[in-house]
């Protein structure tokens, strides 16, 4: 695509000249005209990139993202940045192998370097049924074209030196190691897709709540916002945690509830880790931040929350687990701790759906997962927008949860991180 | 880190001795509902920003399970009750209106 | 440095225990209990006997204490009586189901305040008190047998686990002594 | 140069000298030192590299707000990095290192991307290193990791130990300065249980340091006197040394406590972490001063007005001897009184303001020091050292006016309440315009679980700056008015500085984030302060924006031309002070790091060459070695053995749960998917378990004890759950049903004897008649073994004739010690869980976690025959009747056989033909449980296939990820002794 002003190490050179004061807007900052093709209400990571997707795949250009707070701000900047897509399931495993690859060229796509750091991650067995559980995804994966490998302790070690191999109690057994797997910038990710959509001619309006959604014959017509009403054919509400209020507004209920899910980061260190471990049997996952912080997930509340706090003793729990296996980290110190909302499913996958409401479609319930699915997501959010189906999305629809057709993760003794 | 007051054993017992359970009063519905009733009984979970009813557990202490209000914002604890009810007490929701004037349970 | 605050651990031998569930409000409650040498606990009450300890476990769970070789025999006429009074309650032998550990001394309180999320100054805990809460990741229940000494009861299988945590807490209390 | 002083230093003992080390070189200080005052003392200002461009970098402040002075700390398995060198207590051999520079302090190559910083703005690369593709990961991405982290990585695990303290109170005051001690005092009086913290190693904050007067008396007489009072009160709780992390939901306050007579690898812990939960919090943890900036305000020799008076008063050491103050408010003036009673010169108080009076100006001018109103620095010179500053004009674009030569600077850009404690559970705070500062917004605080108000700030973090007031803020008075004069809101100077000087205009010292790229974000369209934070990583360094938020804050207001406010504030996350990994973590490391569970048997198999699974939380021998046996070797001598002739196997971990009262039957009936209630008495059954939404959850036999009591055995994993799962149901939904469920899991051992000679053993033990029609199949007895209480069932998992036999927990050893001599002659072996399996897997015997994994109902595992038909409802059994569930497409068990006998691969999946809607190969199929059955000396397996016990015959193709093909006939999953014949001994 066409970018206004192309990001590259002589446009830099050039701008150092005149002391960087030549630099233009990220993105455009418009007034909310009254009519669109398209709104996507949610300027996070999925929403940013299904209107992204909506014009460069479907040509749909005149689409507006509506963010109530600042684009990005949400879980798209409080998360652990880790990409990967081996999981078990074949529609998880499609549509996170679809992000994965959509990441390896996104900072091309998008002239905007988002940073992505196919480091590598390891998913570490530390029981014989978790093994047998990895085994099992690293089959499915070879038949899925997601490429995984099920390696020893010793290659883990080779990949990893600063893990403990030998704890007392869960030994390592092995791991399913995927090498094009890793990380990325998140806030560049939003920022990159901003970028991009408003170079497409699209608005990105920040600051602007939805107040409700208006609907005649059971289809969508527009929106009442902070900044006046809205007209629309086509509504898509990608707001994660907070989809349930919209659904609401929508006159709809999801099987959704939300809850806190944190993270911390120590402070920088010199590079001692070069790949993502994800340890389940003890719950704790950690890699290392260009800047040399050590970036680390801790766990979800078990009940809803929306104040982004969180309770700290999922963070001991964390912290142990990493302690154990990763003796080295006990004198670094915890930097920064913070929360996230996050929306969970019934069966912990995510919702990419049309919905009760005629030309209103919703796309949530990422839970733990949604930064690596950014991508993949906007890819299948925006065809289902655009044609109405979409082989990535379809069997993430609503009606799974009346038939019983789950798509659980869980049961590859993995958590959907 | 949450503290709840367990009516059984009137522990005020720490976030950590407590097991969450979900959401409270959920009607179980047998194998003579419909395929609709039932969905809404396995899935459809109330999210409310604010006063929500919920299930816990004092699972490191006397065992039982109990209700109770709280606002998923602010976590105020409105109160806890046993659980062998259908409905909140008339008492709690009184108190819920009192903090949280426009409020109307679901 | 806060040698004042010495703290004992001891593993102590197994002793009768016996679990009884049922309405303790029921007429039968407190007459099975005095038939047997107990007196009825309050809400999280311990009461001693010439029998031995009642320990209030909830409201419809009662834990028992007795001589070891007195607790079939105790088991098989709770039973019976419980029969005969048509009294609708469980009664169990659980003797073998947890391990007991003392913890006592000036720093016996320190020590607890370590490992459970529970309130130990003397104004929050006392002679008479039973708490069930957890010590560091497993369950437990503790009661005061003097001023400054405590019995603390754990699940079997993590006895080993719980021995160590206190062994460890008792260690040193430097830096606690203003406590 | 930087000098300790030959008097002077309230904190330090000139009588007790203390070695250390700094890269190398053998150093001495005093008791009471820091390592920063120190290193000071020996004219080190150079202490550290910053993270960017690796400027040199010297002690900027005096506390946890140190940005710059960060030390590798130690070595070995007590090493630590980053320490902040002006909070570590210098102590006897200490070895200290500075950091993020190669290959020394001195000289660093790191610095020429100094040189370079024109071309690396904010958030240059997110423009740049685009192409070539594969550069990123393997050229830039390196580079660029490789030339940021501050300290080295810790090699190896920590030597120390940490641990827990929980604490209770109504009022933790947090903040041991003026104010927290009369906050202390005045809750105290009233009788309420008070703790009070102090995260330094003396009590009175900066009053003593400061000279403050107090009530008429000496601050150090006041404050003495307080704490005299307080230690008085047995309500009242005092301790030094902790530093309150931070402020959660629920009066839930963390706080780390130092302790700094540990020594390292000594028997205390190093540190502790308090879990406090309070009442109410009231937060006394005073301000923080603020830089000015200016070109080259990150030159070594530059510091903060009130840390220079810090370092004076507490350890008598100066930069110096010739110190420029410059400053916005009347707070830097006392540094200056501070330097000249000291003996140090002070050419000239550079204050931005225009002309304005006030007591301490006025005692400034009668002490005859210059001032320069209206004054800005436009350039500080020097490299690694202060060596003089350029004077200009403070509205002008920096033209020198004159020049004067110094060894210091003292900025003062006013002070900012520390809000943290009050933001971090959720308190607001608002911008005081007069102040030039964000203080706690009263009508906005934290609430606590009964929606009151919780968090309450006095003193200098509720924006009363001067001791008077944080005197009377602290007691609950009314605030009498300061006596300074004004603060400026001046942020940068000069205020028309040019782009050449902004960026060498310091916000964040640490990040290395200057003026021109806060203003560079603005003009990018980063708005949000949140943008602008994350673009350009201003306040996102360790000492997580204390000294640069509201600096950079400003610069961002400025440069899109809105007030401060309209620009908002970042949200305070915890931790205050970044908080020790290992002091999270607690005690739980090593054999504490989670519970191990144990049962009875466990020395004993430990002692027999166990080769030990866990099983949540449990061990279990996985096989049991001997020789030099592999543990696949070992696992099939124990199948060979057990079938032959005799194998014991310890149960004890399975779920034993207790249901009785006159409704348990019914309620068993709603829990298993079959018919407990008309199991008779004496007898047991195997039964299934399925969660509400269907899915097949644990699985047992159950026996009937007597009329109203049944007694359910669960998989070992569930035990716990299950237990759980029954009192939900109970105290939840039929909480009429008169039902007492009690766990008895851990009261009794249990031991499987498994094998034709299994019979024969037990007859040896004596005691009871387990005749096959005294013991029928399917059937427990009550009685003596061996002069021991137990039930035996006669259940088999293995399809031999089988036993298992519960005793009392305490006498499990004791039976399986009998049951090891009387078996010898038997040839009697132990076996572990693999033999198990295996044994199951050749009967077609199902296991919990591997034909199941949560998707899979009984239907689906050809389990019909114990699904009840007559029953109205089951746990599940609404479920299993959606669509989706009764699909005929889904896959069901059947056994594989692999043509060329091989084993089949864990987690195989079998392939039809092409490809599905997304282009992966279609899956008809996958393995559940693949073994080497030593008993048929061939690989067997169980599966779920699509219409797979209507396909007995058919070869399905199983790839391997490698890509090879492994071919195998589906089967009966009943391998071995279909008729079932060997149950019978």
């Amino acid at each position: 695509m066409q970018f206004r002003r192309r990001h590259s190490a002589f446009a830099i050179a050039r701008e150092a000249l005149r002391h960087h004061e030549g630099w233009q807007r990220t993105w455009e900052d418009r007034p909310l005209r009254r009519k669109y093709d398209a709104i996507i209400v949610g300027a996070g990571g999925h929403g940013l990139a299904t209107a992204y997707f909506l014009g460069k795949n479907h040509g749909l250009r005149n689409v507006a993202i509506l963010e109530k707070g600042w684009l990005g701000g949400g879980n798209t900047g409080r998360n652990t940045t880790i990409i990967r897509s081996n999981y078990l399931q074949d529609p998880s495993a499609a549509i996170y192998e679809k992000a994965r690859s959509l990441y390896e060229t996104m900072s091309q796509d998008l002239n905007y370097n988002v940073m992505f750091s196919p480091r590598g991650v390891i998913m570490l067995a530390q029981t014989h049924h978790e093994m047998r559980g990895y085994q099992r995804t690293a089959h499915a994966n070879a038949l899925q074209g997601v490429e995984t490998q099920w390696i020893s302790p010793q290659k883990v070690k080779e990949l990893c030196p600063i893990i403990n191999l030998d704890g007392p109690r869960y030994p390592v057994l092995g791991g399913l190691w995927q090498p094009r797997g890793g990380t990325a910038r998140h806030d560049a990710v939003a920022w990159g897709y901003a970028r991009a959509c408003s170079d497409m001619g699209m608005d990105v309006i920040q600051q602007c709540e939805v107040t409700g959604i208006r609907s005649s014959n059971g289809q969508v017509m527009g929106l009442e916002t902070s900044k006046g009403p809205v007209d629309c054919d086509k509504l898509g509400i990608v707001v994660a945690g907070h989809s349930g209020v919209l659904a609401e507004q929508a006159g709809f209920r999801l099987p959704v509830e939300s809850v806190a899910l944190q993270a911390l980061v120590s402070e920088p260190i010199k590079p001692c880790m070069d790949v993502v471990i994800m340890a389940n049997t003890v719950h704790g996952y950690m890699s290392q931040s260009d800047k040399g912080e050590m970036v680390i997930g801790g766990g979800a509340d078990g009940y809803n929350n929306y104040n982004q706090r969180g309770s700290f003793h999922h963070i001991e729990e964390t912290v142990r687990a990493l302690v154990e296996t990763f003796p080295m980290v006990s004198r670094l110190k915890m930097l920064r701790q913070w929360g996230g909302i996050v929306d969970m499913t019934g069966d912990r996958s995510p919702i990419i759906s049309k919905t009760p409401l005629g030309n209103c479609f919703i796309n949530c319930g990422w839970g733990t997962g949604g930064f690596k699915a950014i991508p993949g997501s906007g890819w299948a959010m925006a065809e289902l927008m655009a044609k109405g189906g979409s082989p990535l999305a379809d069997p993430f629809s609503l009606d799974r949860f009346r038939e019983g057709r789950f798509i659980d993760e869980s049961v590859a003794a993995g958590v959907a991180h | 880190m949450l503290i709840l007051t367990c009516p059984y054993c009137g522990v005020r017992a720490e976030e950590t001795e407590l097991a969450p359970g979900g959401e409270a009063h959920l009607k179980r519905v047998d194998p003579e509902g419909s395929p609709e009733a039932l969905e809404e009984y396995l899935f459809h979970r109330a999210n409310p920003k604010g006063v929500h009813f919920e299930r816990w557990r004092h699972a490191y202490g006397c065992g039982k399970w109990f209700l109770a209000a709280r606002d998923t914002v602010s976590m105020e604890v409105f109160g806890t009750y046993p659980a062998q009810i259908s409905e909140p007490p008339q008492e709690l929701i009184d108190t819920i209106r009192a903090r949280r004037p426009g409020w109307e349970p679901v | 440095m806060a040698e004042h605050l010495h703290t004992e651990v001891t593993a102590l031998e197994p002793c009768g225990m016996i679990l009884l569930r049922g309405d303790l409000e029921a007429e039968w409650a407190p007459d099975l209990l005095s038939i047997m040498g107990y007196s009825l606990p309050e809400q999280r009450q311990v009461i001693q006997s010439e029998a031995g300890a009642a320990l209030w476990f909830s409201p419809d769970e009662l834990m028992l204490l007795c001589e070891a070789g007195s607790v079939a025999e105790a088991v098989v006429q709770m039973q019976s009586a419980c029969r005969e009074a048509q009294a609708h309650a469980l009664v169990a032998d659980i003797s073998d189901a947890r391990a007991r550990f003392a913890i006592s001394g000036p720093g016996a309180r320190l020590t607890l305040s370590k490992l459970c999320p529970v309130d130990l100054s003397e104004a929050g805990f006392g002679p008479g008190h039973v708490r069930r809460t957890r010590i560091a990741q497993v369950a437990c229940a503790f009661w005061m047998t003097g001023p400054e000494s405590f019995e603390l009861i754990c699940f079997r299988s993590v006895s080993e686990y719980v021995e160590g945590l206190l062994r460890n807490a008792a260690r040193s209390h430097m830096g606690l002594e203003m406590l | 140069m930087s000098l300790r002083l030959s008097q002077g230093g309230r904190l330090i003992d000139r009588s007790k000298p203390v070695k250390f080390s700094f890269n190398g070189k053998a150093l001495s200080g005093f008791a009471g030192d820091t390592l920063a005052s120190a290193l000071l003392a020996s004219d080190h200002m150079l202490m550290g590299r910053s993270f960017k461009y690796h400027r040199p970098r010297g002690v900027v402040a005096r506390g946890h707000e140190e940005p710059n002075a960060l030390m590798n700390i130690g070595a070995g398995v007590f090493f630590e990095p980053n320490q902040r060198a002006t909070v570590t207590p210098l102590r006897e051999g200490l070895e200290a290192a500075s950091q993020n520079h190669w290959p020394s302090l001195e000289t660093d190559i790191g610095a020429v991307n100094g040189m370079l910083s024109r071309f690396l703005p904010a958030g240059f690369y997110y423009k740049t290193f685009i192409h070539p593709r594969p550069a990123w990961k393997h050229l830039f991405e390196p580079f660029i990791r490789q030339s940021a982290g501050l300290g080295k990585a810790p090699k190896e695990a920590d030597g120390d130990q940490y641990e827990y303290l929980y604490q209770f109170c109504d009022v933790l005051v947090a903040g041991g300065g003026v104010a927290g001690l009369q906050a202390a005092l005045r809750t105290g009086r009233e009788g309420k249980r008070v703790l009070l913290l102090e995260q330094a190693a003396v009590w009175g904050g900066r009053a003593i340091s400061d000279g403050d007067e107090l009530d008429g008396q000496s601050a150090e007489a006041w404050v003495a006197q307080a704490v005299a009072e307080l230690e008085a009160m047995a309500n009242v709780t005092l301790c030094l040394n902790v530093v309150v992390s931070g402020v959660y939901d629920h009066g839930y306050v963390l706080a780390a406590q130092a302790l700094p007579d540990h020594l390292p690898g000594g028997e205390s812990p190093r540190e502790r972490l308090w879990r406090i939960r309070t009442g109410k919090v009231i937060a006394a943890a005073g301000a923080i001063e603020r830089p000015l900036s200016f070109a080259g305000n990150d030159i070594p020799g530059v510091m903060l007005a009130g840390a220079m008076r810090d370092y004076l008063a507490d350890f008598g050491v100066v930069v110096g001897p010739r110190s420029v103050v410059v400053t916005n408010n009347d707070d830097a003036y006392r540094t200056a009184f501070a330097l000249k009673a000291a003996g140090q010169a002070v050419p000239l108080i550079v204050d931005a303001r225009p002309e304005c009076d006030s007591p301490i100006i006025a005692a400034a001018r009668a002490a005859g020091i210059e001032i320069a109103f209206g004054s800005a620095i436009a350039k500080v010179e020097g490299g690694k050292r202060v060596t003089g500053v350029q004077i200009c004009a403070q509205n002008s674009a920096g033209s020198a006016l004159r020049e004067i030569a110094c060894d210091a600077v003292a900025m003062s850009g006013g002070w900012s309440p520390a809000v943290h404690l009050f933001s971090q559970a959720g308190g607001k705070v608002i911008w005081d315009e007069a102040s030039a500062f964000f203080r706690p917004d009263a009508t906005r605080p934290p609430t606590g679980d009964d929606g009151v108000p919780f968090v309450s700030v006095v003193g200098a973090a509720n924006g009363y700056l001067e001791a008077a007031q944080a005197l009377a803020d602290g007691a609950g008075e009314p605030v009498p008015d300061g006596v300074q004069a004004a603060i400026a809101a001046v942020w940068r100077m000069p205020a028309e500085a040019p782009a050449k000087l902004r960026e060498k205009t310091w916000l964040d010292f640490q990040n290395d984030v200057k003026v021109s790229d806060v203003q560079l974000a603005a003009r990018e369209g980063f708005e949000s302060v949140e943008h602008a934070k994350r673009y350009t990583t201003l306040g996102m360094a360790t000492d997580q924006g204390k000294l640069s938020n509201i600096n950079g804050l400003a610069v961002l207001g400025d440069a899109l031309g809105r007030e401060i406010p309209q620009v908002g504030t970042t949200t305070f996350r915890p931790p205050y002070v970044p908080l020790t990994l290992g002091t999270v973590a607690g005690e739980a490391r090593g054999p504490l790091f989670q519970p191990l569970r144990k049962t009875p048997m466990d020395a004993w198999h430990d002692s027999q060459g166990a080769y030990w699974e866990p099983v949540g939380h449990w061990r279990r021998p996985y096989c049991f070695l001997r020789g030099d046996e592999t543990p696949e070797q070992a696992v099939a001598r124990e199948v060979t053995n057990t079938r032959q002739n005799l194998g014991l196997l310890d149960a004890s971990t399975l779920g034993k749960i207790l249901v009785k009262g006159p409704d348990a039957g019914r309620f068993l009936d709603m829990l298993y998917t079959n018919m407990m209630s008309n199991l008779k008495p004496g007898r047991c059954r195997y039964g299934l378990m399925c969660s509400e939404n269907g899915f097949l959850m644990d699985d047992g036999v159950v026996a009937r004890i007597d009329e109203d009591t049944w007694l359910c055995h669960t998989t070992s994993g569930g035990a716990d759950h299950v237990h759980g799962h029954m009192e939900d149901w109970l105290q939840t939904e039929w909480w009429d049903w008169q039902v007492y469920t009690a766990n008895l899991t851990e009261q009794y051992a249990q031991i499987a004897v498994v094998g034709p000679q299994a019979r024969a053993v037990l007859e040896r033990l004596g005691g009871m008649d387990l005749s096959a029609e005294a013991l029928p199949f399917m059937a427990w007895a009550e009685g003596e073994l061996a002069g021991i209480p137990a039930r035996v069932f006669r259940i088999s998992f293995s399809g031999e004739l089988s036993f298992e036999v519960a005793v009392p927990a305490g006498r499990g050893l004791e039976l399986w010690q009998r049951l090891m001599d009387e078996g010898e002659a038997l040839g009697v072996m132990p076996y572990g869980t693999e033999a198990l399996h295996i044994m199951r897997a050749e009967k077609g015997f199902i296991m919990i976690g591997d034909e199941t994994d949560g998707t899979v109902i009984p239907q689906d595992l050809g389990l019909n025959w114990a699904i009840s038909k007559k029953k109205t409802d089951y746990m599940g059994k609404a479920a299993q009747a959606r669509s989706h569930m009764t699909d005929p497409e889904r896959w069901k068990l059947v056994g594989l056989e692999t043509l060329d006998g091989s084993v089949l691969p864990d987690g195989a999946y079998a392939v039809g033909a092409g490809e599905n809607a997304v282009g992966q190969r279609n899956m008809i199929g996958r393995v559940t449980s693949t073994y080497h059955s030593p008993t048929l000396s061939r690989g067997i397996a169980m599966g779920l296939v699509v219409h797979g016990p209507e396909r007995m015959g058919e070869v399905l193709e199983f790839p391997q990820i490698s890509g090879d093909v492994i071919k195998a006939r589906i089967v009966s999953p009943v391998f071995f002794d279909p008729e079932g014949e060997r149950l019978h001994g």
